[in-house]
């Protein structure tokens, strides 16, 4: 649609910005930040104009950039930005050069290494959010893993090992048996669509045979309920992040987890509307019960880092139901959810990094009283964290407000049930707060608390800005996503309830084989 | 436009004392913190003169604030002759006591943040009085219990304090997650939140659908205007500044309730036995917390409780359907409650801090005026004419009895007679044991300084003359005010009243005020510290409300979070996922171990291969 | 009868080969102890030679030399393969054979020969000329992993390698001898013929022919000689025969079950199938707890003979493309991970624990960043070649309708993560030994260059090794 | 007086299980180096037999490639066998076990 590639564009600059990193003199440290920011921030301006320039009224992809990759086998280099991805491609552009800021000065080690491994994160999540076509994505969606994995293993905390291995198996695990699924897909579309493709706008149009189709459905809900992560397939959440350093836990928490969600929207509707309808209440009904055993098991967490990663499972427990209650307003909702709890618990986990390097402790016991000590952290940290139990005003609200809203709509007793996360968060979050930041100073060596230095001031204003921002003027944010939204909801259904149709004509398809 | 300023004002004003209060001298930030109210309270005063409020309503709608899907919601403000009452209590109460909080304040370390947190709140407030749907409305609700959780907490290296200020904060997001329900239930069924479009929706609703949506809503407001079941956080709020309970917890933010009910009456009396159920809770409240105000030895507690049951009344009034009473005493009760809470923290300011009754005493000598303040507050309180409580609690009452002729339940009007009769008690006590006597402690107790005294001053005049905006005699003015707004509803009842049968009616709650003070007199001279025996037990554990709270709610919710943080968590769940893999190495241990080392071991695998493949080929 | 037609001009770059084989031995006899490096440059010239004469050679299906031989597309990507392995091998070798002193000009001209008898059984056409090939293949291969004479590990490798090597030999012939029999000619034509009414006779030579190459690709349960070979042979040895081997051996699965057999798949390919399930769980299971690099990537050679045969079991021309694809990445890979452990050396000896690889890539990144490579890509993780080799082979036998067989292959590609990412951590982590130190080469860095360029190449640009692979599946169709 | 086809394939078959079974059982490397040329033995003999029977060329031919082969073989076994014996004095091949795992 117009001459220069900006997607492609976009997703590679990272990376170009890795290679120059790769070529620095490792002594160079603020270079190797330098050039890391750069790249970083160089793909946000980017996003930013494609966020300009984006289409509100159009569902379908914009941007769109399709050539060959492997012909023989129909794999096609397709990506392009829609009103799903849209805000998620934002997301990431935002919290990558934060994340980044906040490592300068608190790792301090092997900077080359770590700048480098995370503009190639940047790269592969971009790429994920982007990407048109089954294989590419999850080239991309893999991809992901491998710079996780060091950052974890390699500049985590005394159990890194153990938690980058978990992380990296238990991910793996559902993605192997989705790339079955991508592949049997692969093989149906043949048959009904004239052509072997993996091209995802083509699958839409394929009607995959019932149980097949629930079979198919089962690998990928697998492999996102995993990313998600969806209540009980959690548990590598909390050692993941509470090993992860800073801007580990920052990115995992505000942009990876949203790559499960993002593929229900993505993938798994579009491409199985009959089961998703069919298994709805079942994905709905482990939703809420990740909210409400999230926030529960929050409150009882000793270790901060731990208690927001179990706030993230209740978080996104919100969000997941949003997508299958399958109402535009909820889907909306938990889709500016997950842009969101990308700020907020984003932000929660920079607070977290900020005491961590002044205390080398993460345990709530350690602390206490600090905002006698740092009173310019804690308003701000007392700001992210009214977002993250969603008060109004805040980003926090708008989204959880539309997602009950819908699912209100589509079943009042899910809302119910739901809502008792609004009570869930304001316990853990403020029983969190006081421990650490009111009461009598409790902290061992005051002299290490200084206040927020000029950097740290820094990677909150940005947050602070899109809490407001978002809370009181989402419009921006939504507009962009209704058409897309809307277009899948109908979509869904649609295709859906046309069941016995579908599933009589891909009887007919899938015998020939 | 003059609406966005009202809100604006004391908006700007938090900015201004929140990010650079610490660098501006005190004088300043009192300016700033003062001007911006007084100007929204002079603000408020021209809009509430625009003949639009006396009309349909003065609206300013700033943009589309959420739009999904067929849904929007427009942040909207909007006034008429409610939200204007409402607006001038606020902003004119408010006004009074940013004043005195020049003086009670002066040498906090925490200035600036004080009076950030204060205009704040006063901003908040005005957003729920003026919010021009039902979300916005609740957009303000939230904010101002946002305030209240950081005003109480004001002091957060107290624990106490601290905590207070959590409990309150999630005692009302209890209520609010009922609240935030009835708000889905109606913006589903009604598809809009415009008040004027939900009371238009109200006629055709399904009235379960509305009584469901009604007692949902009003969960949320026994939770704001800390009502029985949810009560339980107002108490313990007074570990804030004493002004802050003046302004929040006794004058306008636990209101909140009562104005809600008032806003969407038209939807309440479409809801089937919803105001039987408010009235009822509003009565039960009432007496409970005035008997709880009996006991109390904490003097800001005492009138804590007091508020409680206050706020019983209001809702009686509005389950009553005497909706513009209740207003009537939501004013009044702004007036005098905020005198009493001032006097209280003159006293405090005297005492160095001392709330406990037993150790006060003998303050009338040193504190004339400040005695004087809380005398004139305590006798509206009790309801004697013709101090400004007696009109609207008197107004009440009828309205109550009026409701039992209806086909109502007498025991309403009954408890609020009893409740009466109560206050008086405990007000008499509070006067004696802090004012009466010999001093407890000899200290050097000292009056306030004439920036505190003024606006007790002033609300002393509001206490004493406040009863003319609805007695008779002056021909009601308020009501009639507010009739137009209630007109669908309350009029009928204030119009067609049996002017004769209200004489005994009239004088019966005056009597049995009158009678409890002098009850109170006998019981309390010379200070004497009656405890009422195994009543009096019972009483000052409230009524064993709160322990039966810990005992079944709070620590078997702790006992599960641990359970399920300690044993479901780690044993159950990681344990399954961890078990998965060690199997997966020990296997691979195993497998090593198949790996003798021996040629003749490895030939004889193959043998057995071998045979095992011949066996499938030749007797597949 | 006529004397068969023999037209050496198909013969060219097995010809090469041979007589680099010999040029090499011989000079490496005559040349000074000084003068011996120049070898290198010879067997490294009489490589690339054959390796341009058979990309240069065309294709042709129909059968020569009394139907004994087939220059077909198998041939040709096969031989290339072989060719590019021996070629790497080379070049990995040539410091390493001069640091400890070992017969330079022999041990360049047995890896030639080996290759040679891989390029013949891709070749063959013939279970005569299949037994040929092997054998060709396994001897010198027997004496590459006995070649540090003196060394108890190298000899004790050499013996059970050369021992169970012959033992599988025997069953193998014993099963030409049936099939012979069933047949009447040795022919794999023949084969397809009879096959269509198998007498017992058959069956059971098909059997027997299975064990031997089963036990030439180290396939579960033929797989116990690897391990301890692999660890005992002189580690650029190992490096060689864990990847000609597999590519001779699974040249004659192509041939055997997917050419001649095609027709009979259903009767095959269940018993296949079980195979690679066995083989993919027990390699990578027992890789798990492994400490010596060398063992690990036994083991792990294993694993990926599992994975390789998914491709056979689809026994369909994809299949066949997707298998020989796979051949290229895994020469690619292993060589690679070799290559990197050959850089490195503890006192002078083999650096062969994992242990000594800790901390390395602190010291070197690039070679760190390079295992890290070759590990992500044995984990068949993308973007790499070990990513889209495993992609094929599993589309193809999903399309074959072989769910079980795929699902256990991914699962056990999950597993296998974890020890290959274990391997590529320990690099990066940890203070690293003082005795470890680096015994890098220009030429062993040559080829460890060579495989990370393919390893990317093939996981990135792939088209045109693509299309150059699924020439033989065309020529099948 | 022609001896039928399956006697040889018994035989053959009989010498064949003769060689594995002395490769199994026997610990002498020498021992077993020699029942695997008894198997291949056995192989040339089935050979021959089928060649006869289908009077088929590639049987002899096969048979002297075999032979051939096992020639070679000898040649690399016995060098292995030799060094070997020359450092530890043993053929013995359950001595020869120092990789395992």
């Amino acid at each position: 649609m117009m001459g220069l590639p900006m997607m492609t564009i976009l997703i590679f600059l990272p990376l170009a910005a890795a290679i120059v990193v790769a070529a620095i003199d490792r002594k160079k440290t603020g270079a190797l930040y330098g050039v890391g920011l750069a790249g970083s921030l160089a793909a946000l301006a980017l996003a930013a104009v494609v966020f300009v320039r984006f289409d509100p009224d159009q569902a379908a992809l914009q941007f769109v950039e399709r050539m060959a990759w492997i012909p023989s086998a129909g794999v096609s280099y397709h990506i392009g930005v829609d009103g799903i991805s849209l805000p998620l491609v934002m997301l990431t552009a935002v919290i990558m050069p934060l994340a980044l800021l906040s490592a300068w000065g608190s790792i301090a080690e092997r900077i080359k290494e770590f700048v480098f491994s995370m503009l190639v994160l940047e790269t592969a999540l971009l790429g994920t959010f982007l990407a048109a076509d089954l294989v590419l994505f999850y080239v991309f969606w893999e991809a992901v893993l491998i710079p996780m994995y060091f950052i974890i293993g390699l500049w985590g905390g005394p159990r890194r090992s153990y938690a980058a291995v978990k992380f990296i198996l238990y991910t793996m695990t559902g993605s192997a048996l989705m790339l079955v699924a991508i592949i049997t897909l692969y093989l149906h579309s043949g048959p009904s669509l004239g052509a072997r493709t993996f091209d995802l706008a083509q699958l839409r149009q394929l009607r995959v045979a019932m149980p097949l189709q629930a079979w198919l459905f089962g690998a990928f809900a697998l492999a996102f309920a995993i990313k998600v992560p969806v209540w009980p397939l959690h548990t590598w959440l909390p050692d993941a992040h509470v090993e992860a350093p800073t801007a580990g836990s920052v990115v995992l928490a505000a942009v990876l987890l949203k790559m499960g969600t993002y593929g229900f929207l993505r993938f798994l509707l579009p491409l199985f509307p009959q089961a998703t309808l069919q298994f709805a209440p079942l994905l709905s009904a482990l939703a809420i019960l990740g909210i409400i055993y999230g926030g529960i098991v929050s409150w009882a967490q000793p270790d901060v880092k731990r208690l927001v990663a179990m706030s993230s499972v209740s978080h996104l427990g919100l969000v997941t139901l949003g997508v299958f209650v399958m109402t535009v307003p909820a889907m909306q909702g938990s889709l500016l959810q997950m842009v969101n709890h990308g700020i907020s618990t984003g932000g929660l986990f920079l607070i977290v990094g900020v005491l961590y390097d002044r205390t080398h402790s993460r345990l709530l016991g350690d602390y206490g009283g600090v905002a006698a000590l740092m009173p310019r952290l804690a308003p701000l940290a007392l700001i992210v964290v009214l977002s993250s139990l969603a008060l109004p005003g805040t980003n926090g609200f708008v989204g959880e407000f539309l997602i009950l809203l819908g699912t209100f709509r589509a079943n009042p007793v899910y809302a119910a049930l739901a809502t008792s996360g609004v009570i869930l968060s304001a316990v853990y979050l403020l029983w969190m707060y006081q421990r650490v930041m009111q009461g009598p100073v409790a902290v061992k060596e005051r002299a290490r608390m200084t206040d927020l230095t000029r950097r740290e001031q820094w990677l909150f204003i940005p947050l602070i800005a899109l809490i407001f921002w978002i809370g009181v003027y989402p419009s921006p944010l939504l507009r962009r996503s209704e058409a897309s939204v809307r277009a899948l909801v109908q979509d869904v259904r649609e295709r859906g309830n046309a069941a016995h149709l579908a599933s009589h004509e891909s009887r007919v398809t899938s015998h020939d084989r | 436009m003059v609406l966005e300023v009202i809100v604006a004002l004391p908006l700007a004003g938090w900015l201004i004392n929140g990010l650079a209060g610490g660098r501006l001298p005190r004088g300043v930030v009192g300016a700033i913190g003062c001007g911006t109210v007084g100007a929204a309270c002079a603000a408020s005063v021209m809009a509430a003169g625009d003949p639009a409020v006396a009309g349909g309503g003065l609206t300013a709608t700033l943009f589309t604030w959420l739009s999904a899907g067929e849904f929007t919601v427009s942040a909207g403000l909007f006034m008429d002759r409610l939200s204007a009452l409402m607006a001038l209590v606020v902003t004119g109460v408010g006004f009074l006591i940013h004043v005195y909080s020049i003086g009670y304040m002066a040498d906090d370390p925490a200035y600036a943040r004080y009076f950030a947190y204060l205009n704040l709140f006063v901003a908040s407030m005005l957003l729920l009085v003026l919010g021009g749907n039902l979300l916005v409305l609740f957009v303000g609700w939230e904010l101002v219990g946002l305030c209240s959780y950081l005003l109480i907490g004001f002091w957060f290296d107290r624990e106490r304090a601290a905590s207070s200020g959590r409990k309150a904060f999630i005692v009302n997001r209890i209520g609010d997650a009922g609240f935030l329900l009835g708000i889905l239930l109606l913006a589903t069924t009604a598809g809009n939140l415009q008040f004027d479009r939900l009371a238009a929706a109200s006629g055709g609703m399904a009235p379960g659908l509305l009584t469901a949506a009604t007692l949902l809503l009003f969960a949320g407001a026994t939770g704001k205007s800390a009502q029985l079941p949810l009560y339980v956080w107002l108490p313990d709020a007074m570990e804030g500044p004493t002004p802050v309970s003046a302004l929040i917890h006794a004058a306008t933010m636990v209101t909140a309730g009562v104005y809600m009910i008032a806003r969407l009456h038209p939807l309440f009396l479409h809801a089937g036995y919803t105001l039987s159920v408010v009235a009822a809770v509003g009565a039960v409240t009432a007496f409970f917390a005035a008997t709880v105000a009996l006991v109390e030895w904490d003097l800001k507690r005492v009138l804590a409780y007091s508020t409680i049951s206050q706020l019983g009344y209001m809702f009686l009034a509005m389950g009553v359907v005497m909706m513009p009473a209740g207003m009537f005493h939501l004013t009044t009760h702004a007036f005098f409650k905020a005198l009493l809470f001032l006097a209280a923290g003159s006293v405090m300011h005297a005492m160095r801090g001392v709330v406990d009754m037993r150790r006060l005493g003998g303050l009338a000598g040193p504190m004339r005026w400040t005695a004087a303040g809380f005398a004139v507050g305590g006798l509206a309180l009790a309801g004697v004419p013709p101090f400004a409580g007696f009109f609207s609690k008197d107004l009440i009452l009828e309205g109550a009895f009026e409701w039992a002729q209806r086909g109502g339940a007498m025991l309403v009007w009954i408890a609020g007679l009893a409740t009466a009769f109560v206050t008086a008690v405990y007000v008499t006590r509070a006067m004696m044991l802090t004012f009466a006597g010999p001093a407890a402690d000899p200290g050097h107790p000292h009056e306030a300084p004439a920036v505190m005294g003024l606006p007790m001053a002033v609300l002393a005049a509001l206490s004493f003359g406040g009863g003319l905006l609805g007695a008779r005699v002056a021909g009601e003015p308020l009501l009639r005010y507010l009739e137009p707004f209630f007109v669908d509803s309350a009029i009928g009842v204030l119009k067609d009243r049996p002017m004769p049968a209200a004489g005994v009616i009239t004088a019966l709650p005056v009597a049995v005020s009158l009678a409890g003070i002098l009850a109170g007199f006998a019981l309390y001279r010379d200070r004497r510290e009656v405890t009422l025996g195994a009543l009096g037990r019972f009483l000052s554990h409230q009524w064993y409300i709160e322990t039966l709270y810990d005992a079944v709610i709070v620590t078997p919710a702790k006992r599960l979070a641990h359970l399920l943080a300690d044993v479901v968590e780690t044993r159950g769940i990681d344990g399954a996922v961890n078990g998965v893999g060690a199997l997966v190495g020990r296997a691979g241990l195993a497998v090593r171990g198949l790996q003798t080392g021996f040629v003749r071991n490895y030939a004889a695998a193959i043998l057995a291969g071998t045979i095992l493949m011949l066996g499938y080929w030749l007797f597949r | 009868m006529t004397p068969p037609a023999v037209d050496l001009r198909l013969l060219v770059p097995e010809l090469v080969v041979t007589a680099t084989a010999v040029a090499v031995m011989l000079a490496g006899l005559f040349l000074p102890a000084g003068r011996q490096h120049l070898l290198r440059w010879l067997a490294a010239v009489g490589t690339l030679a054959a390796l341009g004469t058979t990309l240069t050679a065309g294709a042709d299906p129909t059968p020569a030399f009394a139907g004994m031989y087939v220059r077909d597309a198998l041939t040709r990507v096969i031989q290339a393969t072989a060719l590019l392995a021996v070629l790497l091998a080379q070049w990995l070798s040539g410091e390493y054979v001069e640091r400890t002193g070992l017969e330079a000009g022999e041990y360049y001209a047995l890896m030639l020969v080996a290759a040679l008898g891989a390029m013949l059984m891709a070749a063959s056409s013939d279970l005569i000329m299949l037994f040929l090939g092997l054998e060709t293949l396994s001897i010198p291969l027997y004496v590459l992993a006995a070649f540090a004479r003196t060394d108890l590990r190298s000899q004790e490798a050499g013996l059970k390698y050369f021992l169970l090597g012959a033992f599988g030999t025997a069953f193998f012939l014993y099963g030409i001898a049936l099939l012979f029999g069933a047949t009447g000619s040795t022919g794999y034509r023949a084969l397809a013929e009879h096959a269509r009414t198998p007498a017992v006779i058959f069956q059971a030579g098909l059997a027997l022919l299975t064990i031997g190459l089963a036990f030439k690709a180290a396939v579960v349960p033929f797989h116990f000689w690897a391990p301890d070979v692999y660890e005992g042979a002189p580690l650029p040895a190992t490096a060689y025969m864990s990847v000609i081997a597999k590519v001779g051996a699974f040249a004659a699965f192509l041939r055997v079950y997917v050419v001649a057999l095609a027709a009979q798949a259903g009767e095959w390919s269940t018993l296949l199938a079980a195979i690679s399930v066995l083989t993919m769980i027990v390699g990578n299971v027992a890789a798990l707890r492994q400490t010596s690099i060398k063992r690990l990537l036994a083991y792990s050679s294993i694993a990926h003979a599992g994975f390789i045969l998914t491709g056979v079991v689809a026994g369909t021309p994809s299949g066949a493309s997707a298998v020989a694809f796979y051949l290229l990445a895994y020469t690619f890979m292993t060589l690679g991970a070799f290559a990197v452990v050959l850089m490195l050396h503890r006192r002078g000896e083999e650096a062969d624990q994992i242990a000594d690889l800790t901390g390395v890539a602190w010291r070197a990144p690039a070679l760190g960043g390079a295992m890290a490579l070759f590990m992500v890509s044995l984990a068949g993780l993308p973007p790499t070649a070990g990513f889209l080799a495993k992609f094929y082979v599993f589309t193809a036998a999903l399309d074959a309708g072989q769910i079980g067989v795929v699902v256990t292959g991914v699962l056990t590609s999950v597993v296998s993560a974890y020890y290959y990412l274990r391997v590529a951590y320990t690099m990066f982590t940890g203070q690293p030994h003082e005795d470890v130190g680096f015994a890098g080469g220009r030429w062993v860095t040559a080829a460890l260059v060579t495989a990370s360029a393919g390893v990317v190449v093939l996981g990135i640009f792939p088209g045109r090794v693509i299309s150059f692979v699924q020439q033989v599946g065309q020529a099948m169709r | 007086m022609s001896v039928p086809l399956e006697a040889y394939l018994a035989l053959s078959a009989l010498l064949f299980v003769l060689g594995t079974t002395g490769v199994l059982v026997r610990r002498n490397a020498l021992v077993v180096f020699m029942s695997i040329e008894l198997m291949l033995n056995a192989v040339n003999l089935t050979f021959v037999a089928f060649a006869r029977q289908r009077l088929a060329i590639e049987g002899q031919l096969a048979v002297f490639f075999v032979v051939v082969v096992a020639a070679v073989e000898v040649v690399v076994g016995l060098a292995i066998l030799i060094a070997i014996f020359r450092t530890r004095d043993t053929v013995d091949i359950d001595d020869v076990d120092l990789l395992r795992g």
